[in-house]
């Protein structure tokens, strides 16, 4: 309200063209050399975090794994994202995890879905064996649902340890008062549209990496012995 | 649009012999709710009294602690105008039977205190003040207000009717113990699990839903009796089913084994009590005949919006509420033109 | 639903900028005495959203990949010479409109809702197109939100409101009764 | 500007008396849609202090250099580069606040709050004063934004930082912690501070 004034106020005594110019070039060269200082310094930091946050999630959906490598699906299979994609930038759509267990033996999928819920959109990563055809395990990365009510789609620990496992086939499926079936998954009472949009994520998702992920999972490669000299794009 | 606190003079026909003083329509309304407490009693028992007490009591409670005692502005004690005790009423009539008394109670006071003295007391308020009520009741506790008893199994038997609901004693700020016997509303029968209910159940009321709602059959005889009583305009419940009707009948045509029919969207909910109680206060709902229309079938649409494919099986209480909210821009809309006098720009 | 549509439904009733996500507050409560009034601001920030919401495409696939952390600078001149374009653009077309709205134009730069916009679509990773729907659907509910407030004051003023009520008061706690009924939006179209 | 001014007094009346929350009601934009846990409320809090506090120093100290014309627009730069620091800075020592903020500690640029005070205050005095003007509003603007935060959690979750204080029985309004509860919350306080200035006047009288 009080812009109003101090914008159209700005007639009285023009300074020269140069001291205007002057003024904004200083304070964008302090801005400038704050920001890329605070930049370069928590950059890394918050890309380890973000590195950890990831691994404990697809720990967490695939039991008992202790490794994960990035794949996409290139030519037919599924490979690595990190040697096999060269220079091309591979969509973060279109990337799920491959996890492994502490002997390197491949234990599941880990995949990011997304779609509307009650609120807002919600995006959860679930783990899926091909094998068995089922979903291990469960986790909302980002959800807006009503605390209370919604929001148990990942503070009610019994709904989110059903779908540790639950059957894909024919479909996973919602329902009310108990499941009855290895496919089902019961209702959180009082939250059916949450619940459910939980289910269609998964089913969705499923459906688009069902065929993808019918081969044989790539082999767990070992990260080559750590190289600090990865930061990308400091210019 | 000059507003007098005491006295509403509504214009809804040109024959209006006479002016309807406050009091007067306050005691016709309040009186007309009487069958249906009633009826509500005859399904879920001693609890419907409960509630309604308790609803009531908050109501009556609040404008008895913030009506100024000596005031000039206001000659007669606003607590013997009824309009306190209808706002209790009908709010206790939305409840669910299980309901805590203590949030029938707080529902009272948030809808009399934020809904009505806030803006300045009768005829002032914006909004619906026992719909304020339960819509914060609502927004507050989103599992009590939607877990539903199943109405008695031998209606009006002295043995259902006694036998009070453990939940609705529940000490307050507490929660209530869910009781044993829980079941799903015709609404959300149909909304999650696309199971209709009989209409001859919904016409005389023996389905689950709050207090008030269930029995159409009462409600539909207490609306007729009071527009022919003129104490409220005809046009918006006539509008707001009408609208229900047509919206809901295009998606039944097209998919009817996934949408309600439009009888079934009539019956069922709260609609024909919204429609006949709430939507019809004077105070917030358009006074020109044109501005009715348009009221009654926006509520209409939003009810069918929201019922169909919003989160919630149930959306009178927000079609009202909102629709609450855009009369004072329907009344620049449907403002009789003035000779000499452009439009007023919107 | 289509995607598409359920951006646009989202933004304007769902998750309505202004009774949801609280933002544009100080327009919201300092232009809403008189519709008229708020609907033409509704509109200049409709305006300024669409255009915006184009800039932030603009930037983040072209200039934010190679210094992410000039982000939120670059996004509020952006705004801000947004604003003062569409300000030039106005005078020099309509003399008359910019009569009408020139005030309230400067205003704009300060609603939080079109850097939210900005920031939003661009977490969102959303689509030139998505973000011109979003954009929309964004001021379309802010527009909604303030003549719904407009009018709701405008009669206010005729009643009697205790004094203690009166002023910011009294529009916080009308603004949250329409935030309570624009709950029954939750969940519109999302399955 | 008296040079009578003392320094308590400027750094006392952003507190109270000139509270920028509950007086002057600026900056709500980002502080309704925070406050509705205690712990988000002091995070915005201090984040918003943080900002206001660096610009009203840089402004301050180049209150001499600033061209009048421009100086909206430096204000804004030095503002962003201050949200911008403290953005990176929680995310990289607090990814887990960082999420339940999310874009709202980017929208500190906006608050009114601050860019006033450095048209009002700090563009006008010496950095001593500007530094304890900041801090004052900085800890009325946090004070306001706890209140806020530590009823609306008690209220709609039935803890106090985290940690239940009712009981496992309470029955949580779940109202509070959503839109409607900041709007309807802030007008209670609102409304309490009109009061508390009628019951002045009216003994005053």
């Amino acid at each position: 309200m009080k812009e109003v004034e101090l914008t159209c106020s700005a007639t009285a005594k023009e300074p020269s063209a140069l001291r205007l110019v002057l003024t904004l070039g200083i304070a964008g060269l302090i801005s400038g050399f704050i920001l890329v200082f605070v930049y370069q310094y928590t950059a890394p930091i918050i890309a380890a975090n973000k590195a950890k946050a990831l691994r404990e999630a697809v720990f967490k959906v695939v039991p008992n794994s202790a490794y994960l490598q990035e794949l996409h699906y290139k030519d037919g299979e599924l490979v690595r994202v990190a040697d096999e994609s060269g220079g091309e930038k591979v969509q973060p759509g279109e990337i799920l995890y491959g996890a492994y267990g502490p002997d390197s033996g491949f234990m599941g999928y880990a995949i990011v879905g997304s779609g509307n819920g009650f609120q807002d959109t919600i995006r959860l990563l679930y783990g899926y064996d091909p094998v068995q055809r089922a979903v291990l395990g469960m986790h909302i990365l980002d959800s807006k649902e009503t605390p209370g009510l919604g929001d148990k789609i990942y503070k009610d620990a019994d709904f989110v340890s059903q779908f540790s496992p639950v059957l894909v086939d024919p479909s996973v499926e919602l329902v009310k008062g108990g499941r009855k079936a290895d496919n089902q998954i019961d209702a959180i009472t009082g939250a059916t549209i949450s619940s459910d949009a939980v289910v269609k994520i998964i089913n969705n998702a499923h459906q688009k990496w069902d065929d993808k992920t019918k081969g044989a999972p790539p082999k767990f490669v070992p990260p080559p012995p750590p190289k600090e000299k990865e930061k990308d794009g400091n210019e | 649009m000059i507003k007098k606190p005491m006295q509403l003079l509504l214009q809804t026909s040109p024959f209006l012999r006479r002016g309807i003083t406050t009091p007067r329509l306050m005691s016709e309304v309040v009186i007309a709710t009487i069958p249906v407490i009633f009826a509500a009693c005859w399904y879920f028992g001693l609890s419907a009294l409960l509630l309604i007490f308790a609803s009531v009591a908050g109501a009556m409670l609040t404008e008895w602690f913030f009506t100024p005692k000596k005031s000039s502005t206001q000659p007669s004690n606003s607590l013997l105008d009824g309009s306190g005790l209808l706002t209790g009423i009908l709010l206790g009539l939305t409840l669910p039977p299980g309901m805590a008394m203590w949030m029938a109670f707080l529902g009272g006071v948030v809808g009399i205190s934020i809904g009505k003295l806030v803006m300045g007391g009768l005829g002032q308020n914006m909004f619906n003040p026992a719909l304020v009520g339960r819509a914060f009741l609502q927004a507050a506790f989103p599992t009590a207000i939607t877990t539903w008893n199943p109405p008695a199994t031998s209606p009006g038997s002295l043995e259902s009717f006694t036998a009070i609901r453990e939940s609705n004693l529940a000490a307050p700020f507490m929660q209530s113990s869910t009781d044993a016997v829980t079941t799903a509303s015709p609404l959300g029968l149909m909304k999650f699990e696309h199971e209709p209910t009989p209409w001859f159940d919904l016409f005389i009321g023996n389905t689950a839903g709050s207090l008030g709602e269930t029995c159409a059959i009462v409600i539909i005889v207490m609306g007729v009796i009071m527009a022919i009583r003129r104490d409220f305009d005809w046009r918006i419940p006539v509008s707001i089913l009408l609208a229900v009707a047509a919206f809901s009948a295009i998606p039944w045509f097209i998919k009817p084994e996934l949408y309600p029919t439009p009888l079934g969207m009539l019956l069922s909910g709260g609609l024909l009590f919204g429609a006949v109680y709430m939507a019809t206060d004077p105070v917030t709902s358009p006074v020109t005949p044109k501005g009715a229309w348009i009221f009654g079938a926006s509520i209409g649409l939003l009810v069918v919006l929201i019922r169909l494919w919003g989160g919630l099986p149930e959306g009178v209480m927000y079609a009202i509420l909102l629709m609450n909210a855009a009369t004072p821009l329907i009344e620049r809309i449907a403002q009789p033109r003035v000779f000499g006098r452009g439009r007023s720009a919107v | 639903m289509s995607d598409l549509a359920w951006i646009f439904i989202s933004a304007l009733l769902v998750n309505n900028f202004t009774l949801y996500y609280f933002l544009g507050l100080c327009p919201f409560f300092g232009v809403s005495s008189k519709v008229s009034v708020a609907v033409r601001l509704g509109l200049a920030t409709i305006f300024v959203m669409i255009i915006t919401s184009l800039a932030a495409t603009f930037l983040t696939t072209f200039v934010l990949p190679h210094a992410p952390y000039l982000k939120l600078i670059s996004f509020i001149i952006v705004i801000a010479s947004t604003v003062q374009f569409v300000e030039m653009v106005i005078k020099k077309l309509s003399p008359t409109l910019f009569r009408a709205m020139g005030i309230f134009l400067p205003l704009i730069t300060t609603n939080c809702a079109i850097l939210f916009l900005a920031l939003t679509q661009t977490s969102k990773e959303y689509t030139l197109v998505q973000g011109l729907v979003f954009a929309l659907g964004a001021g379309g509910g802010f527009t909604i939100a303030l003549a719904l407030m407009a009018g709701l004051r405008e009669e206010g003023e005729l009643s009697k409101v205790p004094n203690i009520v009166k002023g910011t008061a009294l529009n916080m706690i009308i603004a949250g009764l329409l935030s309570l009924a624009f709950m029954g939006f939750a969940g519109l179209f999302s399955a | 500007m008296s040079a009578t001014k003392s320094y308590s007094e400027e750094f006392l009346k952003g507190i109270w008396k000139e509270n920028p929350v509950f007086i002057q009601v600026l900056g709500m934009c980002p502080m309704l849609a925070v406050t509705n846990t205690a712990v988000n409320a002091i995070a915005m809090g201090v984040a918003t202090a943080f900002v206001l506090l660096g610009s009203s120093i840089l402004v301050s100290l180049l209150r001499k250099v600033i061209a009048k014309p421009v100086r909206i627009s430096t204000y804004i730069v030095i503002i962003a580069t201050f949200v911008t620091v403290a953005d990176y800075s929680i995310e990289a020592f607090s990814p887990a606040l960082h999420r339940e903020l999310g874009a709202f500690i980017a929208l500190i640029v906006v608050n009114c709050l601050i860019l006033g005070r450095q048209e009002a205050y700090s563009s006008k005095n010496t950095v001593g004063f500007a530094i304890v003007d900041a801090s004052g509003m900085a800890i009325g603007f946090a004070f306001a934004l706890f209140c806020l935060g530590a009823t609306r959690e008690i209220l709609g979750f039935g803890t106090f930082f985290g940690s239940p204080i009712f009981g496992e029985h309470f029955e949580p309004w779940v109202i509070m912690a959503l839109p409607p509860g900041g709007f309807l919350m802030l007008g209670f306080i609102l409304l309490f501070f009109n009061w508390l200035e009628q019951r002045k006047k009216g003994a005053a009288v």
